[in-house]
């Protein structure tokens, strides 16, 4: 089976660290929070200006002012500090920040990634995608491995127009996580109960497959 | 005395001076900490053919959306301009022109222009559309693109407290883009929620000290909520 | 006579206007605080993070980390902000600061100014000063206008290191209010009994000298 | 949780991994909000062929003075630098190299570093000793010069308040460098005079995020007077 948006998040939560400062993107990245293991304490840092993101406020505790990066309604936990945009991306462009994760429409083997714009479709704009796969050193890509109409999405090169080039070297998707290195993709691990076949198949990009690919654990 | 004292009396001069054609440096991420109510008098003003420098252009009908709807606008640089109908509209009929620019390359942008940097190198968008014809080079190893500041006629910022001097104090993260769009305006006008009495605000915790601002309003402020998200109490 | 430093700081301060952000060098510009024009109000920025500066502590007030650009105790007035050394540059680079006043050794025909370095003799550094005449529109060295030796210190070309490039246009000596335009400097006003002859033998690059000069008033 | 606790035991282990030839960027100005300790734990760690980028370099005795004693530093990047006759002394017997550096590109540079911006544009210095070498660029009918950031192997900072976080609040004028040097340190070390719990320090008004932090001590502070001015009661 595919991995859940659940699933996946827990796979990615695996890369956290304790005392990370992480940034996380919206949709399933937004997910790893519900997933910090025990013990751990990271701290999420929302590219508006907040770093110690918290839980959504309950009724009572709803202020126009204090949202997070997606535009909702969210709380600081304690430690939290609130800054500027210019403050927040020096940090983020700085390199300060530990970890981020993000979707992506594509990726490829050069470690290029497309994820902020369709022509003709969708041209919303970057946000601060391009920001945050320039300044980090550690992106992890979470998406499906391929559409709806299963088409792949590990190319061997990017159609869409790029949000960043060269920089993404970790990928997880709902068949498996591959890393990307010298111009290939790597399989490291498979989704429980999905087969190398299938993640072959739809890796369009090249795919190095090792021996032996150990199922994820999460 | 007088001469410190950057209260103005009514939204009308607040916004006086502006014209058909200028650049306006708007703060503000979303609906959060955005000059509601200068943006209104602009629509009321009926200026036209504006350049607005802002992150987004609010949502249909409400923020720098009303801009929209008597086709003020004649461009927009912002980052993410998904949450309005009119503006892709205008967008795919080509009565409104947009320049995407990365958020963090906006927000260096507005600061490098309120401080006398008219450009700067980043990482931010190599490689990229945002890339294409702007002068790369290489510093320990890696490759960024120049980018030039962003300075505006006016800037529109919404701030919590001030004093009369312009001392400026934010709530929360109503701060976004407002203390990089305040350096950065010929005429920088601010609204507030409240004006305090001077040595009210602690010297050391003033956002944005009062040489960055011309002109002061208090204001009353809907604050719309974009995306109310909540948990069980 | 030629001008007492007191002298030239009042004529300095005719150039105040009311609501001015100013900044004020070491020396004679310093004593400009204390001859701004009853019923106005200007406010002094110290470049090591202070706008709003206010008159030296009493004894009592006195604090450590409460200095000037000088590293004199001082205080700050009822309105001051205190910021980082960033800040306080982008404030002068970006030419927010109204006036500035500064001291210098030599200033040439083409608003080149020499202020801080003599090679061989003395090699303090620039501090803040290179900052002030880029960033500042309006400036005024205030200096003697000869060395004691009698040697002009309004020169064809600067002899020694430069400041800043092309960026004075208002000088005030102890002899004369000169401007500078056009590769020329343009006599404006004499120093009280002080005579147009002695003023073009002391200047030893090309003074336009109109037909009336009147004394300075203060 | 121990993850963001920054505070460590002693100096020792404030400044552990600092090794010879390795670049520290120093907060403070004049002797205003200098990490004291820090500094006299450098001395007593004896660590050479140091490059200090620091807006000046104390006075003898005090400050970063005292490692010109034992001839500790190779070079000096400052703005100012003339409170010191053991300074003058090394310089002109060619035992210490300076690269003055105006003090607004100096805070820029530092800011830069830690911003990841590796060069920007300013006007300051062009035409001047400072210019020579750099690249020269027109905006706007106007040159400029560019100039690179600077990073340090370690940064040393004074603060006032600091929670474990790392969340730092500067006292008045003791703020200066201090906030720009914490961002460019690839180790960034911090004493302060208090601790506080965290959630006591507004998150709004910290003037630096604990994620510039790494480690973070309790001193008691000397707080040398360069020149006391006084007036009359």
């Amino acid at each position: 089976m595919s991995l859940s948006r659940e699933q996946l998040a827990m796979r990615v939560a695996r890369e956290l660290q304790d005392g990370y400062y992480v940034n996380l993107g919206i949709g399933i990245p937004t997910l790893v929070a519900n997933y910090v293991p025990e013990g751990m304490e990271v701290m999420l840092q929302s590219e508006n200006g907040l770093l110690g993101m918290g839980p959504f406020p309950t009724d009572d505790q709803v202020d126009a002012d204090m949202i997070n990066a997606g535009k909702q309604t969210v709380t600081a936990i304690t430690g939290a500090s609130i800054f500027s945009s210019a403050e927040s991306f020096a940090m983020i462009r700085g390199g300060h920040v530990d970890l981020t994760v993000l979707g992506a429409f594509e990726v490829d083997v050069q470690g290029n990634i497309a994820s902020y714009m369709i022509p003709g479709k969708l041209i919303k704009g970057m946000g601060g995608a391009m920001d945050l796969v320039a300044g980090a050193d550690n992106i992890i890509v979470t998406m499906t491995h391929a559409s709806k109409h299963g088409e792949s999405k590990l190319l061997p090169q990017c159609t869409l127009p790029l949000t960043g080039a060269g920089c993404i070297k970790k990928v997880v998707t709902d068949l498996a996580y591959v890393e990307i290195a010298d111009g290939k993709f790597w399989l490291k691990e498979r989704a429980p109960g999905i087969s190398v076949d299938e993640i072959v198949q739809k890796t369009a990009g090249e795919l190095v497959v090792p021996e032996v690919v150990p199922e994820m654990e999460f | 005395m007088s001469g410190f004292d950057k209260v103005v009396g009514s939204y009308e001069e607040a916004m006086a001076g502006l014209e058909d054609g200028m650049t306006i440096i708007a703060g503000g991420f979303g609906l959060c900490g955005i000059p509601e109510n200068l943006i209104n008098e602009i629509k009321h003003k009926g200026t036209r053919e504006l350049t607005i420098v802002s992150n987004n252009c609010g949502v249909d009908g409400f923020g720098l959306g009303v801009l929209l709807e008597d086709r003020q606008i004649k461009k927009m640089v912002s980052s993410y301009v998904g949450e309005n109908k009119l503006f892709e509209e205008q967008l795919l009929a080509g009565d409104l022109e947009v320049e995407l620019t990365p958020q963090g390359t906006l927000a260096e942008k507005m600061r490098a222009g309120g401080a006398g940097i008219p450009a700067f190198y980043t990482a931010t968008g190599y490689g990229t559309e945002v890339g294409k014809g702007k002068d790369v080079k290489e510093f320990n190893g890696r490759k960024y693109i120049l980018e030039e500041s962003i300075t505006g006629d006016f800037a529109i910022v919404k701030a919590w407290k001030a004093d009369r001097y312009g001392n400026l104090v934010f709530r929360h993260t109503a701060q976004n883009f407002n203390p990089m769009a305040a350096t950065a305006g010929k005429i920088t006008v601010v609204e507030v929620e409240e004006i305090v009495e001077p040595g009210e605000l602690e010297p050391t915790q003033i956002h944005t000290p009062g040489i960055y601002v011309n002109r002061l309003i208090k204001g009353t402020f809907e604050k719309r909520i974009e995306q109310r998200t909540v948990r069980e109490a």
